[in-house]
């Protein structure tokens, strides 16, 4: 076209435009949502600018002449969907109830959902959340502490009732 | 011979997937349209662990051509890796390619061990291309 | 987006790198002199145990394109590999190549979840390059 | 340099295995006709455990270039993996490919960290080529 | 050749019998255990079939320019040749004696080959085979059990002859 044989540097453009080389001048670029099916032309009219299709986002204003894919959650691996992809936005994903997110590096790229610390016969100190597995604090009440554990007070251990099931339990069998 | 295997299928239009020079896509397959000799690749990202599914000891992908007049597909180019997960989340790509002779109308898949195990979330973790020297 | 992660430089002239038909190197990216389609491909090396730095549990490693006309990088190629090592001398290379369309003036760039880990003692242990078809 | 490791045998008419374009193959290295920017690659999958041999800790595949006038070979491409194989079986494939300028009468050859654990069994497992650019 | 200016298609071949485009018509292929070294003419004249060269094979009646090339059996890692390649067939590899087949993956296209349990001081239940390792079964007689080994009656182990050995044993010290 014609800027081409000027060898017309890349000129530069105003804030928030875009040089189009077929047009060999400055351009709108298409908004968030949609890419840019017809460059805008050297006689003046506008770019055109289709949605993108379903499957497919661009989240900034662009001259790209395609959007991009979709990212997919692994439903496999307990992850689920926190947001879908839309136009204008990837897909968020996040882990399934009962599950807490750990990253796999640093920026968290790639992330496995575990599944949560059940604090059996314990007082749960901080629940589970989408990126801390759960805080389990000491027995709850009618429980006492046997080898890391926490066990029901009615139901003592054969050994009947130690040191620590007396303390937790009253010493007396029936509360 | 791979075609036990589960065959991948493909996006060939959205995101960065493209086809040209009348290199087309059916039915899982890239279709050669000219005899000659294809640089021919292929990733695939596998992961795990995955619901119900006890640990598999190894994955394979294999790149795999079928020739209308001959019943049997031809293993064109193998990755296996065998694995020592321990239950932890886990992540293996096999990268393949090489230069391969084909005829106009044969068809070009990728095999795998597993299906379930292929992480097809995102488009630049798995991908599959060929193109003409 | 890969933009988080670090960023390698590359030696472009000495030894066996170099560039040429006006695919030039600056500021840490191949940049493109004329569009069509390229052929793109990296190796990084990752190695560990290193000083004071305790066990990674995996190494990614990141081909993205940035485009002056758009703020974000797109991602282009990814592997991830997860590492169970015990203390122990390891290497682990991961290699990635494929097809894809650029743009004139488009740049591309390989980004690595730890840049520490990377295996820069070798030209031919890591290497990045591009060929248009 | 690599010459110390063992260089690998090839097929070059049998089953895929072909050369053509004045490319040719002799005494395990492929020769380089025309002075020019080739696509070097090959894949090696590594496999074990193997009669009375203990465990390696790696396995090295390194792509050389042997060049008349140069008494030493020069390592073009290397790919090292360290293994944590506990007597079961293990495979490991290891993939490398770039673009390297090579001059006529250049030799291109593979060299292994160790020959009897390379699978020679299926071509489509271990391969080696070349492709001007 | 002149089909391709006459954008001839591919015309569908009778049953057995493949569409040549050097010839432009339909000529029967080469039987399995051959290559197609010179396609047939449009003259008239049959396509000529070479037999595949050793260490290659075609299953297949076929119209390739080359046959497929053998697998070998991994002699390194135990596996021997149930039937070597010939010019119909791959080879077929299997075990070792004294080995039995461990597959990979479902399609069993890689296996390993582990050395057979030896039922020392027991009674084998089922021999080893090309799939499964011996299944070995309670103990020999004059044997007895003792932390999941058999023992031999006649040497005892230093702590004597327990209960186990006394049954099995017939509990006096020579039979």
């Amino acid at each position: 076209s014609r800027c081409q044989n000027r060898h017309a540097t890349r000129r530069l453009c105003p804030a928030g435009m875009n040089w189009i080389k077929e047009a060999c001048r400055c351009c709108d670029p298409c908004p968030a949502g949609t890419f840019l099916s017809i460059p805008c032309s050297s006689l003046g009219n506008d770019s055109r600018c289709d949605p993108c299709p379903t499957g497919t986002f661009r989240a900034q204003p662009n001259i790209f002449t395609e959007c991009q894919a979709c990212y997919e959650c692994d439903h496999q691996a307990f992850q689920n969907v926190l947001s879908n992809c839309s136009a204008t936005s990837n897909v968020a994903c996040g882990c399934k109830p009962g599950h807490f997110r750990i990253c796999l590096d640093e920026q968290c790229s790639e992330f496995s959902c575990q599944p949560c610390q059940t604090c059996a016969g314990r007082l749960i100190q901080r629940p589970c959340s989408e990126t801390q597995d759960t805080l389990c604090g000491s027995c709850k009440p009618d429980f006492y502490s046997e080898g890391g554990e926490c066990r029901p007070c009615h139901k003592p251990s054969p050994d009947a009732c130690g040191k620590e099931c007396q303390t937790a339990c009253g010493g007396s069998d029936s509360q | 011979v791979g075609k036990h295997m589960p065959i991948l299928q493909w996006e060939d239009k959205r995101g960065l997937a493209f086809t040209k020079n009348n290199l087309s896509y059916s039915s899982s397959s890239l279709v050669i349209p000219v005899s000659g000799d294809y640089y021919v690749y292929a990733q695939v990202t596998f992961r795990g662990p995955i619901e119900n599914y006890s640990e598999p000891n190894s994955v394979t992908e294999i790149i795999t051509k079928v020739t209308d007049s001959y019943p049997e597909p031809t293993r064109l180019l193998t990755g296996t890796k065998t694995l020592s997960e321990n239950g932890k989340r886990w992540f293996q790509p096999i990268y393949l390619g090489a230069v391969v002779s084909l005829e106009a109308g044969d068809k070009l898949m990728v095999n795998v061990s597993d299906i379930r195990l292929v992480d097809y979330t995102k488009e630049h973790n798995t991908f599959f291309g060929a193109f003409l020297l």
